[in-house]
Protein backbone atom coordinates (compact mmCIF):
# COMPACT_ATOMS: atom_id res chain seq x y z
CA UNK A 1 0.00 0.00 0.00
CA UNK A 2 2.55 2.37 1.09
CA UNK A 3 4.13 1.68 -2.72
CA UNK A 4 1.03 2.32 -4.18
CA UNK A 5 1.01 5.52 -1.90
CA UNK A 6 4.78 6.43 -3.68
CA UNK A 7 3.74 5.53 -7.04
CA UNK A 8 0.73 8.07 -7.35
CA UNK A 9 2.94 10.48 -6.25
CA UNK A 10 4.87 10.12 -8.34
CA UNK A 11 2.69 10.48 -11.25
CA UNK A 12 1.14 13.39 -9.42
CA UNK A 13 4.27 15.23 -9.33
CA UNK A 14 5.50 14.19 -12.57
CA UNK A 15 2.17 15.86 -13.96
CA UNK A 16 2.48 19.09 -12.12
CA UNK A 17 6.14 19.35 -13.20
CA UNK A 18 5.80 18.64 -16.60
CA UNK A 19 3.33 21.16 -16.85
CA UNK A 20 5.56 23.65 -15.50
CA UNK A 21 9.11 22.67 -17.33
CA UNK A 22 8.10 21.77 -20.60
CA UNK A 23 6.33 24.35 -22.06
CA UNK A 24 7.73 23.71 -25.91
CA UNK A 25 7.46 21.08 -28.58
CA UNK A 26 9.48 18.11 -27.58
CA UNK A 27 12.47 17.72 -29.09
CA UNK A 28 15.67 15.15 -29.49
CA UNK A 29 16.81 15.47 -26.02
CA UNK A 30 16.13 17.04 -22.73
CA UNK A 31 17.97 20.40 -22.76
CA UNK A 32 19.49 21.38 -19.62
CA UNK A 33 17.41 24.19 -18.71
CA UNK A 34 14.47 21.85 -18.45
CA UNK A 35 16.82 19.01 -17.11
CA UNK A 36 17.53 21.53 -14.10
CA UNK A 37 13.73 23.03 -13.83
CA UNK A 38 12.22 18.93 -13.27
CA UNK A 39 14.96 18.59 -10.80
CA UNK A 40 14.43 21.69 -9.00
CA UNK A 41 10.28 21.46 -9.05
CA UNK A 42 10.35 18.14 -7.28
CA UNK A 43 12.66 19.36 -4.60
CA UNK A 44 10.53 22.74 -4.41
CA UNK A 45 7.51 21.15 -4.49
CA UNK A 46 8.33 19.16 -1.25
CA UNK A 47 9.53 22.82 0.23
CA UNK A 48 6.27 23.90 -0.57
CA UNK A 49 4.24 21.12 0.74
CA UNK A 50 5.96 21.84 4.15
CA UNK A 51 5.90 25.41 4.48
CA UNK A 52 2.07 25.22 3.26
CA UNK A 53 1.67 21.85 5.52
CA UNK A 54 2.60 24.12 8.69
CA UNK A 55 1.33 27.24 7.98
CA UNK A 56 -1.89 25.60 7.90
CA UNK A 57 -1.13 24.31 11.03
CA UNK A 58 -0.43 27.41 12.84
CA UNK A 59 -4.04 28.59 11.48
CA UNK A 60 -5.97 25.94 12.82
CA UNK A 61 -4.27 26.53 16.01
CA UNK A 62 -5.01 30.11 16.23
CA UNK A 63 -8.63 29.94 14.87
CA UNK A 64 -9.14 27.38 17.99
CA UNK A 65 -7.78 29.49 20.88
CA UNK A 66 -9.91 32.56 19.53
CA UNK B 1 -8.52 18.58 6.05
CA UNK B 2 -6.44 16.12 3.91
CA UNK B 3 -8.11 17.01 0.30
CA UNK B 4 -7.81 20.63 1.00
CA UNK B 5 -4.27 20.43 1.91
CA UNK B 6 -3.99 19.05 -1.50
CA UNK B 7 -5.85 21.14 -3.66
CA UNK B 8 -4.18 24.26 -1.82
CA UNK B 9 -0.15 22.72 -2.17
CA UNK B 10 -0.98 22.33 -5.79
CA UNK B 11 -3.04 25.92 -6.57
CA UNK B 12 -0.38 27.56 -4.29
CA UNK B 13 2.91 25.51 -5.83
CA UNK B 14 1.67 26.89 -9.31
CA UNK B 15 0.73 30.48 -7.72
CA UNK B 16 4.09 31.26 -6.33
CA UNK B 17 6.77 29.19 -7.63
CA UNK B 18 7.30 30.12 -11.15
CA UNK B 19 10.47 29.13 -12.63
CA UNK B 20 11.58 26.60 -9.45
CA UNK B 21 15.04 27.47 -8.38
CA UNK B 22 17.66 25.74 -6.04
CA UNK B 23 16.01 26.45 -2.74
CA UNK B 24 12.44 28.56 -2.51
CA UNK B 25 13.37 31.95 -2.15
CA UNK B 26 11.72 34.63 0.12
CA UNK B 27 9.84 36.06 -1.96
CA UNK B 28 8.35 32.11 -2.72
CA UNK B 29 7.93 31.44 0.69
CA UNK B 30 5.99 34.36 1.55
CA UNK B 31 3.79 34.02 -1.34
CA UNK B 32 3.25 30.45 0.16
CA UNK B 33 1.80 31.55 3.24
CA UNK B 34 -0.15 34.31 2.32
CA UNK B 35 -1.68 31.26 -0.58
CA UNK B 36 -2.84 29.60 2.35
CA UNK B 37 -4.40 32.37 4.19
CA UNK B 38 -6.57 33.19 0.99
CA UNK B 39 -7.29 29.79 0.35
CA UNK B 40 -9.03 29.38 3.45
CA UNK B 41 -10.20 32.72 3.03
CA UNK B 42 -11.93 31.28 -0.04
CA UNK B 43 -12.64 28.06 1.44
CA UNK B 44 -14.68 29.36 4.40
CA UNK B 45 -16.58 31.92 2.13
CA UNK B 46 -17.98 28.93 -0.07
CA UNK B 47 -18.35 26.92 2.78
CA UNK B 48 -21.07 28.98 4.13
CA UNK B 49 -22.35 30.93 0.68
CA UNK B 50 -23.12 26.94 0.07
CA UNK B 51 -24.30 26.69 3.53
CA UNK B 52 -26.64 29.02 3.60
CA UNK B 53 -28.02 28.18 -0.37
CA UNK B 54 -29.02 25.13 0.17
CA UNK B 55 -30.54 25.65 3.56
CA UNK C 1 -22.66 9.47 3.75
CA UNK C 2 -24.66 12.99 2.90
CA UNK C 3 -21.90 14.57 4.93
CA UNK C 4 -19.33 13.83 2.37
CA UNK C 5 -21.13 14.09 -0.46
CA UNK C 6 -21.43 17.98 1.31
CA UNK C 7 -17.84 18.55 1.61
CA UNK C 8 -17.00 17.50 -1.51
CA UNK C 9 -19.61 19.42 -3.35
CA UNK C 10 -17.31 21.97 -1.34
CA UNK C 11 -13.63 21.46 -2.11
CA UNK C 12 -15.31 21.49 -6.32
CA UNK C 13 -16.89 24.70 -5.73
CA UNK C 14 -13.86 26.06 -4.49
CA UNK C 15 -11.64 24.86 -6.35
CA UNK C 16 -13.83 26.29 -9.29
CA UNK C 17 -14.57 29.94 -7.54
CA UNK C 18 -10.82 30.00 -6.63
CA UNK C 19 -9.49 29.66 -10.29
CA UNK C 20 -11.83 31.75 -10.71
CA UNK C 21 -11.99 34.58 -9.10
CA UNK C 22 -8.13 34.81 -7.65
CA UNK C 23 -6.01 35.87 -10.96
CA UNK C 24 -3.28 37.59 -9.43
CA UNK C 25 -0.85 36.53 -6.37
CA UNK C 26 -1.95 36.38 -3.14
CA UNK C 27 -2.03 39.39 -0.82
CA UNK C 28 -2.04 40.42 2.90
CA UNK C 29 -6.24 40.11 2.49
CA UNK C 30 -8.93 39.30 -0.03
CA UNK C 31 -9.84 42.33 -1.28
CA UNK C 32 -13.33 43.33 -1.50
CA UNK C 33 -14.01 42.37 -5.36
CA UNK C 34 -12.19 39.00 -4.56
CA UNK C 35 -14.58 38.36 -1.75
CA UNK C 36 -17.41 39.66 -3.85
CA UNK C 37 -16.89 37.47 -6.81
CA UNK C 38 -16.35 34.47 -4.56
CA UNK C 39 -19.91 34.82 -2.78
CA UNK C 40 -21.25 35.28 -6.03
CA UNK C 41 -19.23 32.72 -7.42
CA UNK C 42 -21.53 29.94 -5.48
CA UNK C 43 -24.23 30.98 -6.12
CA UNK C 44 -24.16 31.53 -9.62
CA UNK C 45 -22.58 28.17 -9.96
CA UNK C 46 -25.96 26.81 -8.37
CA UNK C 47 -28.34 28.49 -10.58
CA UNK C 48 -26.22 27.32 -13.70
CA UNK C 49 -26.60 23.96 -12.17
CA UNK C 50 -30.36 24.39 -11.93
CA UNK C 51 -30.74 25.85 -15.38
CA UNK C 52 -28.37 23.22 -17.18
CA UNK C 53 -30.20 20.65 -15.22
CA UNK C 54 -33.21 22.00 -16.56
CA UNK C 55 -32.00 22.32 -20.24
CA UNK C 56 -30.47 18.63 -20.37
CA UNK C 57 -34.06 16.94 -19.15
CA UNK C 58 -35.79 19.26 -21.56
CA UNK C 59 -33.68 17.75 -24.27
CA UNK C 60 -34.04 14.13 -23.41
CA UNK C 61 -37.95 14.85 -23.06
CA UNK C 62 -37.75 16.28 -26.70
CA UNK C 63 -35.19 13.13 -28.51
CA UNK C 64 -37.36 10.58 -26.55
CA UNK C 65 -40.96 12.04 -28.21
CA UNK C 66 -39.58 11.90 -31.62
CA UNK D 1 -26.02 11.04 -17.22
CA UNK D 2 -24.96 11.80 -13.97
CA UNK D 3 -20.81 12.16 -15.05
CA UNK D 4 -22.28 14.24 -18.15
CA UNK D 5 -24.15 17.02 -16.59
CA UNK D 6 -21.36 17.44 -13.56
CA UNK D 7 -18.74 17.72 -16.90
CA UNK D 8 -20.98 19.64 -18.61
CA UNK D 9 -22.15 21.99 -15.77
CA UNK D 10 -17.90 22.96 -15.43
CA UNK D 11 -17.37 23.10 -18.45
CA UNK D 12 -20.71 25.38 -19.38
CA UNK D 13 -19.83 27.79 -16.17
CA UNK D 14 -16.52 28.49 -17.08
CA UNK D 15 -17.11 29.67 -20.71
CA UNK D 16 -20.44 31.62 -19.93
CA UNK D 17 -20.17 32.87 -16.33
CA UNK D 18 -16.87 34.86 -16.93
CA UNK D 19 -17.11 37.09 -14.28
CA UNK D 20 -19.81 35.89 -11.47
CA UNK D 21 -22.64 38.97 -11.00
CA UNK D 22 -25.48 39.57 -8.18
CA UNK D 23 -27.88 37.15 -10.41
CA UNK D 24 -27.27 35.07 -13.89
CA UNK D 25 -28.19 37.82 -16.82
CA UNK D 26 -29.91 37.10 -19.92
CA UNK D 27 -26.66 37.06 -22.04
CA UNK D 28 -25.45 34.03 -19.51
CA UNK D 29 -28.53 32.24 -19.57
CA UNK D 30 -28.52 32.13 -23.01
CA UNK D 31 -25.08 31.30 -23.42
CA UNK D 32 -25.80 28.02 -20.75
CA UNK D 33 -29.04 26.81 -22.60
CA UNK D 34 -26.72 27.09 -26.08
CA UNK D 35 -23.78 25.37 -24.36
CA UNK D 36 -26.23 22.51 -22.80
CA UNK D 37 -27.41 22.14 -26.44
CA UNK D 38 -23.56 21.74 -28.40
CA UNK D 39 -22.04 20.22 -25.40
CA UNK D 40 -24.88 17.01 -26.36
CA UNK D 41 -23.93 17.40 -29.90
CA UNK D 42 -20.30 17.27 -29.30
CA UNK D 43 -21.18 14.26 -27.02
CA UNK D 44 -22.97 12.69 -30.12
CA UNK D 45 -20.40 13.06 -31.94
CA UNK D 46 -17.78 11.65 -29.89
CA UNK D 47 -19.80 8.48 -29.26
CA UNK D 48 -20.92 7.91 -32.90
CA UNK D 49 -17.38 8.41 -33.95
CA UNK D 50 -15.49 6.32 -30.75
CA UNK D 51 -18.29 3.46 -31.62
CA UNK D 52 -17.69 3.33 -35.61
CA UNK D 53 -13.82 3.06 -34.84
CA UNK D 54 -13.80 0.42 -32.02
CA UNK D 55 -15.97 -1.47 -33.76
CA UNK E 1 -18.02 -3.69 -16.30
CA UNK E 2 -16.97 -3.39 -20.47
CA UNK E 3 -19.85 -1.09 -20.44
CA UNK E 4 -18.93 0.96 -17.94
CA UNK E 5 -14.83 1.19 -19.40
CA UNK E 6 -16.97 1.72 -22.66
CA UNK E 7 -18.58 5.12 -21.29
CA UNK E 8 -15.73 6.28 -19.49
CA UNK E 9 -13.73 6.18 -22.19
CA UNK E 10 -16.36 8.22 -24.55
CA UNK E 11 -16.72 11.12 -21.15
CA UNK E 12 -12.83 11.36 -21.47
CA UNK E 13 -12.84 11.71 -25.02
CA UNK E 14 -15.57 14.34 -24.84
CA UNK E 15 -13.94 16.13 -22.57
CA UNK E 16 -10.45 16.56 -24.48
CA UNK E 17 -12.44 17.03 -27.95
CA UNK E 18 -14.43 19.46 -26.53
CA UNK E 19 -11.29 21.73 -24.65
CA UNK E 20 -9.43 21.45 -28.45
CA UNK E 21 -12.34 21.78 -30.59
CA UNK E 22 -15.18 24.38 -29.17
CA UNK E 23 -13.19 27.52 -28.54
CA UNK E 24 -15.63 30.07 -28.79
CA UNK E 25 -18.82 31.20 -26.82
CA UNK E 26 -21.25 28.32 -27.81
CA UNK E 27 -23.82 29.12 -31.06
CA UNK E 28 -27.43 28.27 -31.86
CA UNK E 29 -25.41 25.28 -33.95
CA UNK E 30 -22.25 23.57 -33.93
CA UNK E 31 -20.82 25.38 -37.01
CA UNK E 32 -19.11 22.91 -39.93
CA UNK E 33 -15.20 23.45 -38.32
CA UNK E 34 -16.38 22.48 -34.70
CA UNK E 35 -18.10 19.60 -36.32
CA UNK E 36 -15.30 18.57 -38.32
CA UNK E 37 -12.58 19.21 -35.21
CA UNK E 38 -14.79 16.99 -33.45
CA UNK E 39 -14.59 13.85 -35.54
CA UNK E 40 -10.84 14.35 -36.38
CA UNK E 41 -10.38 14.78 -32.75
CA UNK E 42 -11.71 11.55 -32.07
CA UNK E 43 -10.15 9.61 -34.48
CA UNK E 44 -6.65 11.55 -34.17
CA UNK E 45 -6.82 10.41 -30.25
CA UNK E 46 -6.99 6.40 -30.91
CA UNK E 47 -4.43 6.96 -33.64
CA UNK E 48 -2.28 8.66 -31.17
CA UNK E 49 -3.27 6.31 -28.34
CA UNK E 50 -1.55 3.54 -30.41
CA UNK E 51 1.20 5.55 -32.06
CA UNK E 52 2.50 6.34 -28.24
CA UNK E 53 1.68 2.71 -26.69
CA UNK E 54 4.03 1.33 -29.53
CA UNK E 55 6.84 4.09 -28.77
CA UNK E 56 6.81 3.16 -25.33
CA UNK E 57 6.67 -0.58 -25.59
CA UNK E 58 10.21 0.27 -28.05
CA UNK E 59 11.78 2.20 -25.29
CA UNK E 60 10.64 -0.57 -22.29
CA UNK E 61 12.28 -3.26 -24.38
CA UNK E 62 15.26 -1.29 -25.58
CA UNK E 63 15.70 -0.30 -21.81
CA UNK E 64 15.35 -4.27 -20.65
CA UNK E 65 17.84 -5.22 -23.17
CA UNK E 66 20.32 -3.33 -22.14
CA UNK F 1 2.24 1.65 -16.31
CA UNK F 2 -1.39 2.29 -17.05
CA UNK F 3 -1.57 5.10 -15.26
CA UNK F 4 1.83 6.28 -16.76
CA UNK F 5 0.41 5.61 -20.54
CA UNK F 6 -2.76 7.39 -19.95
CA UNK F 7 -1.20 10.79 -18.62
CA UNK F 8 1.41 10.49 -21.59
CA UNK F 9 -1.34 10.05 -23.92
CA UNK F 10 -3.08 12.97 -22.71
CA UNK F 11 -0.42 15.45 -22.35
CA UNK F 12 1.31 14.50 -25.93
CA UNK F 13 -1.97 14.49 -27.69
CA UNK F 14 -2.49 18.52 -26.59
CA UNK F 15 1.04 18.98 -27.06
CA UNK F 16 1.39 17.45 -30.80
CA UNK F 17 -1.91 17.53 -32.39
CA UNK F 18 -3.22 21.11 -32.03
CA UNK F 19 -6.01 20.98 -35.12
CA UNK F 20 -6.85 17.46 -35.55
CA UNK F 21 -7.05 16.95 -39.42
CA UNK F 22 -7.98 13.85 -41.31
CA UNK F 23 -4.83 11.55 -40.45
CA UNK F 24 -1.80 12.36 -38.63
CA UNK F 25 0.45 14.35 -40.51
CA UNK F 26 4.23 13.55 -40.40
CA UNK F 27 5.40 16.42 -38.00
CA UNK F 28 2.61 14.99 -35.75
CA UNK F 29 3.79 11.50 -35.56
CA UNK F 30 7.50 12.60 -34.86
CA UNK F 31 6.27 15.04 -32.29
CA UNK F 32 4.03 12.44 -30.62
CA UNK F 33 7.57 9.49 -30.44
CA UNK F 34 9.72 12.62 -28.82
CA UNK F 35 7.13 13.70 -26.41
CA UNK F 36 6.98 9.77 -25.40
CA UNK F 37 11.00 9.79 -24.93
CA UNK F 38 10.55 13.01 -23.15
CA UNK F 39 7.67 12.35 -20.95
CA UNK F 40 9.72 9.29 -19.88
CA UNK F 41 12.66 10.91 -19.28
CA UNK F 42 10.94 13.36 -17.00
CA UNK F 43 9.35 10.37 -14.90
CA UNK F 44 12.41 9.25 -14.78
CA UNK F 45 14.06 12.12 -13.04
CA UNK F 46 10.71 13.16 -11.07
CA UNK F 47 11.17 9.14 -9.54
CA UNK F 48 14.77 9.70 -9.01
CA UNK F 49 14.71 13.76 -7.29
CA UNK F 50 11.34 11.96 -5.02
CA UNK F 51 13.29 8.61 -3.94
CA UNK F 52 16.60 10.49 -3.12
CA UNK F 53 14.48 13.34 -1.42
CA UNK F 54 12.44 11.48 0.93
CA UNK F 55 14.69 8.56 2.02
Amino acid sequence: QQKAHFQQQIHRLNEICWDKCVTDKPSSKLDSRTEGCLNNCVDRFIDASLAITQRFAQLIQKQSMN
Amino acid sequence: AHELLKKMTEKCFNKCVVRPGTSLDNSETKCLNLCVDRFVDAYNITTKSYGTRIQ
